[in-house]
């Protein structure tokens, strides 16, 4: 019965199950809505975003949608930066844990032994600290701004990826092919580089979205602390900062809904896409 | 099994000095450490004196093992904001915080077991399916919007619950009280929490429900009840554990957002006001206590699962 | 006469991907008391599907479409999962391939055996205790407390199977269904294990179904073999005239491809060319046809029944002509 | 030395060291004892016994997946453990192995082309150019349409796989094979395509092979000689016709009793109660010649009485 399921051809079921996925589908649209408005974002915006273009707090308007906020600048437009900015943010931070957690897993389930025991020892150091408060700590220590919340979450980010590329490396090193390979003569870098890491990218880039998503949602909480991108630079987290403001919480809706919800919709489309992702590359999931 | 957890403890132990090491770089380079054990406020003559007395003009390691003999000896070092000692601070914070995570840990997996197996059981349905994106979309509000969200709702619009500090000023605190403040924490801390939970135990109630065991258990004729809660929950347990060992850290960091939004007396507010005034000696006792704890709940994690696995031991 | 368990014209459907595929068609089979019926075939055949159905036991996404199941006179599929409980492990026990993965590895033995016990009998303390030990007895395993103190994992192949025949057992069944019981353990273990169940057969009067793919098994156990291809039976008869006057062109081929120690050298095996199609539910005629060696064109034109010749039934029109040499 | 003889395993013996309970000890497993064995040019020798009888071990020595404890591996008269490493470059790919589960053997993520094209190009078996035509030749070889080339791993069935395997294994022109119960994962129709197949090529390549397998037919039915295994030694060693018609050791005929045989005319499948304490697990007893026809070696503790 398995058996006869896996034959089916695979190639078809991963796009079959992906584009079932209404969601993913949906998420797939908003996501390149989300893109092509950061990308293109100064042709977009009515405003320069941290221009001061209106009266102060002024509510939704033909001239500003999403109206002004404290200081007279276009919500709108401080949005359309802000995704950016979001963007910016999931994507450079991934790219680094990324690397940092390849190389890491593929030395350390490669070489296995001493190596392989002090570096998950250090994944493990990593792992132990609570996560915002590292993030936090090192944001206190560093001069919080873009470029040192990328770094600094990319450093964080990684043991996840380190011990996930470990363990398929120390699976993938006991299957027959690997062996078959071993067997044949073929160079140990050809056999990591070329028949491992093609192996070990499903499992790879499935994590690797949620940490895209992971990282939005710190960027924002950090930025909502003010530990993180420092105004007047906008970014959806330090937007939603006067929210702790009663009057700004009870009177000026306009200033925190929009932003709060353009975060949940990113991150949400980053999540559906990354469970279409995982569906996709296991063609048993549906049978279960 | 106690050989087993001594060996857990054993590897421990390296990763133990590592957390100091890193905490002791941090501290280093925040600041002087003898700045962190007397304040700012004393004479260039008084510090060098001192220099010499706790040996900083030593190599590092010796300084290292100076400042870690002091840890150990509970000297966390003293505030340099309020000149109290850390220790003090941490431990009158400290009560706060754990009623609060307490809270939300145990009602997020009180929640998600019986709606994650729900889920695995009816695969492929409407609830399942409403359920995992409903999972999906809890993960994704981040925490600090859906505690303004429940502010304005819960205090703002309708005026039932207080979203400031932990009981009522001017008032003896009383458990009914504190249980009123306590409800809005805790249930955004549920909600941001629940998602994963539930997916991962529902992820790991599926592959369990495709084991051949259950399918010889309902063919025992036992009963779907005792298939589920009997067979599959107490395999089940072990991702539970995980899942709850996977939690600890994650709400250690959720609370300093929600303490600082709802003005919680925990050590994350604790911590929060350390970092905007630069207050290291707080900040890395928070930090180095908090990786203890993580350690030792990673720990305990891994003897419950000899506990309830009855192969591991031969692991 | 009434059969003890009788499947007319089963047919299970999957759901795969969203199609309705057809995996187990139009498949008859009896049972009587007492007797051992022999289910073969490669995998994939539908052997294993045809017993889940019959205990109810299928995945999410399959279900009998049509057919009809009768045990004691009595449409099983009429019955409610609850009332099928009753059924289950009490009247007719299932045991599976793999004794490892079978037994749930954070229970104990005893808690085990004890668990159907409970379920179907209502025994004292004492009597419960007395039945274990019995049960124990009953497959060949001494030393009793030892044993009932251990996890699977701490038992051996052979034991681990043992203790699954005692689950089974338990509660007298009236049917007892082996799928592929010993494909997991060596020859010497497989010997001991099946002369068990021959003889516990013999001693409770049990009615066997043995589901396996080996035909030696098949020759020393069976009383009556059911051939299965692509989902469908294609031939039924008695050990004698599965294997001496074979009908089917596929049981003939299978019974070719067989290697032997007895006249290993002697003879050249003939293995069957080509693979079992993969979406045979939509094949219109013969499934076989394709890699049968006295294919017509009527094979793959004409819808093939389940036949009686002589004694036995035959999906294959020219069966006849076969048998009488052209 | 013989110059037929392919493989010499002189007192092979293989040790584990395995985490036991206790965490300071480390409990041992004697996989392999003594065991000592040699195939001819063109043979194939099976190798029968129960699982965790060590039949895998043997063959992962010898393929180099794993260091023996003790014991030399000569291959064409040479020890191979003491290779340099351009010695064992050469060398080693002449020994290949075909694998139990043919699907995890093949890389999923490539085709058929690349999966038989890169060690051919590594070992300079042919040229860039000249390694499509070699490719054709062995998909000829192994009974798969050229047209194989182009398809990934999950297109296949079993026996495809399988088939697959061998002719990778095959590409590297190796002069023995250890086939690690390459058919026990296939149905019953394709196993006999399988094994039709390996004898086929050791006919036409005169290759030889190690034949590691619980079927007990199938390993009759390809192997010119048998050693039967257990617990970690090798108990009997005879022509396949012989060892099962004379069986001399009680494990031999334990085993052979135990088989099934496909007909309900001959009642076999007896196992007695008390068979598996006939013999001694311990015995280091040497084997013996009996027959020097049949190449019939039994322990000699058999042979004095001495052994049960």
């Amino acid at each position: 019965m398995e058996a006869l399921i896996q034959k089916k051809s695979q190639k078809r079921t991963h796009t079959f199950v992906f584009w079932k996925h209404k969601l993913a589908f949906a998420s797939v649209i908003l996501l390149i809505i989300f893109v092509v408005t950061a990308l293109f974002g100064n042709m977009i915006s009515p405003y320069a975003p941290n221009t001061i273009t209106g009266s102060f707090s002024a509510p939704p308007s033909v001239q500003h949608w999403l109206g002004t906020d404290q200081i007279g600048r276009d919500v709108l437009s401080r949005l359309i930066y802000g995704i950016k900015i979001s963007l910016l943010v999931g994507v450079s931070v991934t790219v680094i844990s990324s690397i940092i957690g390849i190389v890491i897993g593929l030395v350390a389930g490669f070489f296995g032994g001493k190596i392989d025991a002090a570096l998950m020892g250090l994944t493990d150091m990593v792992m132990s600290f609570p996560y915002i408060l590292l993030v936090l700590v090192a944001a206190a220590i560093f001069k919080p701004g873009l470029l040192s919340i990328i770094l600094i979450l990319g450093f964080v980010d990684w043991p996840g990826i380190a011990r996930l590329v470990r363990g398929s490396v120390l699976s993938l090193r006991e299957t027959n092919f690997i062996k078959a390979d071993q067997l044949a003569g073929l160079p140990k870098t050809y056999i990591l580089f070329s028949e491992i890491l093609p192996n070990a990218i499903a499992p790879i880039l499935i994590y690797a979205t949620s940490v895209m998503a992971y990282s939005i949602l710190d960027e924002a909480a950090l930025s909502f602390l003010g530990m993180g991108i420092q105004p007047p630079t906008a970014s959806l987290g330090n937007m939603l900062n006067g929210a702790e403001n009663l009057t700004i919480l009870t009177e000026r809706l306009w200033l925190w809904l929009p932003p709060g919800i353009v975060i949940i919709l990113l991150v949400l489309a980053i999540n559906f896409i990354g469970d279409a992702l995982r569906d996709s590359f296991d063609p048993n999931n549906h049978y279960k | 099994m106690r050989k087993y957890v001594l060996k857990k403890i054993l590897f421990a132990i390296p990763i133990l000095i590592g957390i100091t090491i890193i905490d002791y770089l941090f501290m280093s380079y925040a600041g002087n450490p003898l700045q962190m054990i007397h304040g700012p406020k004393v004479s260039q003559a008084a510090v060098h004196a001192k220099e010499i007395e706790y040996g900083l003009n030593k190599p590092f390691y010796i300084q290292y093992l100076v400042w870690l003999n002091q840890i150990l000896h509970g000297n966390f070092g003293y505030s340099y904001k309020s000149f109290q000692p850390v220790s003090d601070l941490i431990a009158s914070h400290v009560g706060p915080t754990l009623l609060l995570m307490g809270s939300a840990l145990f009602i997020s997996i009180a929640l998600s077991i019986p709606v994650a197996i729900y889920s695995a059981t009816h695969q492929y349905s409407k609830g399942d399916y409403t359920i995992v994106t409903a999972s999906f979309v809890g993960t994704s509000i981040p925490s600090f919007f859906s505690a303004l969200v429940v502010i304005y709702l819960f205090t703002v619009k309708l005026g039932w619950l207080p979203s400031s500090g932990m009981s009522t000023l001017g008032e003896n605190t009383q458990f009914g009280d504190v249980f009123r403040h306590l409800l809005l924490p805790v249930i955004v801390l549920v909600a941001a929490t629940m998602g994963s939970n539930v997916r991962y135990i529902r992820s790991a109630m599926l592959e369990i429900l495709q084991k051949d065991y259950l399918l010889n258990a309902r063919a025992k004729g036992i009963g779907r009840f005792l298939v589920i809660n009997k067979h599959a929950l107490k395999n089940a347990l072990i991702p539970i554990i995980t899942v709850i060992g996977m939690q600890i850290p994650l709400l250690f960091g959720g609370t300093v957002i929600i303490e600082q939004i709802f003005s919680w007396p925990g050590l994350g507010l604790l911590t929060m006001t350390a970092v905007l005034n630069n207050d290291y000696p707080v900040i890395m006792g928070v930090c180095l206590l908090t990786a203890v704890v993580v350690l030792i709940t990673n720990l305990l994690t891994d003897i419950l699962y000899a506990a309830v696995d009855p192969t591991i031991t031969f692991k | 006469m009434e059969h003890l368990l009788q499947i007319d014209h089963l047919d299970t459907t999957y759901t795969v991907h969203s199609e309705e595929r057809i995996l187990v068609h139009d498949v008859c089979l009896h049972l009587d008391k007492g007797e051992t019926l022999c289910l073969v075939g490669e995998s994939g055949s539908g052997k294993s599907l045809t017993m889940l159905s019959v205990l109810g036991l299928l995945k999410n996404n399959g279900r009998i479409t049509s057919g009809s199941i009768r045990f004691e006179n009595q449409e099983l599929q009429n019955l409610s999962d609850r009332e099928l409980d009753k059924i289950r492990g009490s009247k007719i026990s299932m045991i599976f391939q793999d004794a490892l993965t079978s037994l749930n590895p954070v229970f104990t033995v005893r808690n085990q055996i004890e668990e159907i016990i409970d379920a179907h009998l209502n025994l004292s303390r004492k009597a419960k205790k007395k039945k274990v030990i019995d049960l124990l007895n009953q497959v060949g395993l001494s030393d009793h407390e030892l044993i009932l103190k251990k996890y699977p994992h701490e038992l051996s192949g052979g034991q681990r199977q043992r203790v699954l025949i005692a689950i089974a057992l338990a509660c007298h069944p009236k049917v007892l269904i082996a799928d592929e019981p010993t494909t997991a353990l060596d020859v010497t273990i497989q010997a001991e294990i099946m002369n068990l169940l021959d003889q516990l057969k013999r001693e409770l009067n049990m009615a066997l179904i043995l589901i396996t793919h080996d035909m030696g098994l098949v020759a020393q156990m069976a009383d009556r073999v059911a051939v299965m291809y692509a989902g469908e039976i294609i031939e039924e008869a008695n050990v004698n005239d599965i294997f001496l006057r074979p009908k089917h062109p596929y049981t003939k081929a299978l019974l070719q491809s067989i290697p032997d120690i007895e006249h290993s050298k002697a003879k050249k095996i003939e293995p069957i060319k080509g693979r079992v199609p993969e979406n045979y539910d939509q094949i219109k005629g013969c499934r076989f046809a394709d890699r049968c060696a006295f294919r017509q064109p009527a094979c793959t034109q004409n819808v093939q029944s389940l036949k009686k010749l002589q004694e036995s039934q035959v999906r294959c029109q020219f069966a006849e002509q076969l048998l009488n040499g052209e | 030395m013989n110059d037929d003889t392919v493989l010499k395993i002189i007192k092979l013996n293989k040790v584990y060291k395995v985490q036991s309970a206790s965490f300071f000890t480390k409990a041992v497993v004697h996989a392999v004892k003594d065991v000592s064995f040699m195939i001819k040019k063109g043979e194939i020798l099976g190798l029968v016994g129960e699982s965790g009888s060590g039949k895998t071990t043997i063959g992962k020595q010898i393929v180099g997946l794993g260091k023996p404890t003790s014991g030399t591996i000569q291959f064409r008269g040479k020890d191979i453990l003491t290779f340099t490493p351009k010695e064992k470059r050469a060398n080693r790919v002449k020994i290949q192995m075909i694998f139990q589960d043919a699907y995890s053997s093949l890389n999923p993520r490539k085709n058929i082309f690349d999966i038989l094209e890169k060690p051919i190009l590594v070992n300079h078996i042919a040229s860039k150019r000249d390694a499509g035509v070699y490719i054709d030749h062995l998909l000829d070889l192994v009974g798969l349409p050229r047209s194989s080339k182009d398809k990934y791993p999950h297109e296949f069935s079993g026996g495809q796989r399988q088939r697959i395997g061998i002719a990778r294994a095959l590409s590297l022109k190796p002069e023995l094979l250890v086939c690690d119960e390459p058919t026990s994962a296939l149905d019953v129709s394709i196993q006999a395509q399988i094994l039709n197949l390996l004898k086929e090529i050791r006919d036409e390549l005169k290759l030889s092979m190690l034949f590691i397998g619980h079927g007990l037919g199938a390993v009759s039915y390809v192997s010119d000689r048998i050693a039967v295994m257990n617990q970690g030694r090798i108990v009997e060693i005879a022509e396949s016709a012989e060892l099962f018609r004379h069986p001399l050791h009680p494990y031999t005929k334990v085993l052979k009793e135990a088989i099934p045989i496909a007909s309900p005319l001959i009642k076999s499948m007896k196992a007695e109660e008390n068979a598996r304490t006939q013999w001694d697990p311990n015995d280091a007893s040497p084997l013996e010649l009996v027959d020097q026809q049949t190449h019939h070696y039994v322990k000699s503790s058999i042979l004095k009485g001495t052994g049960s």
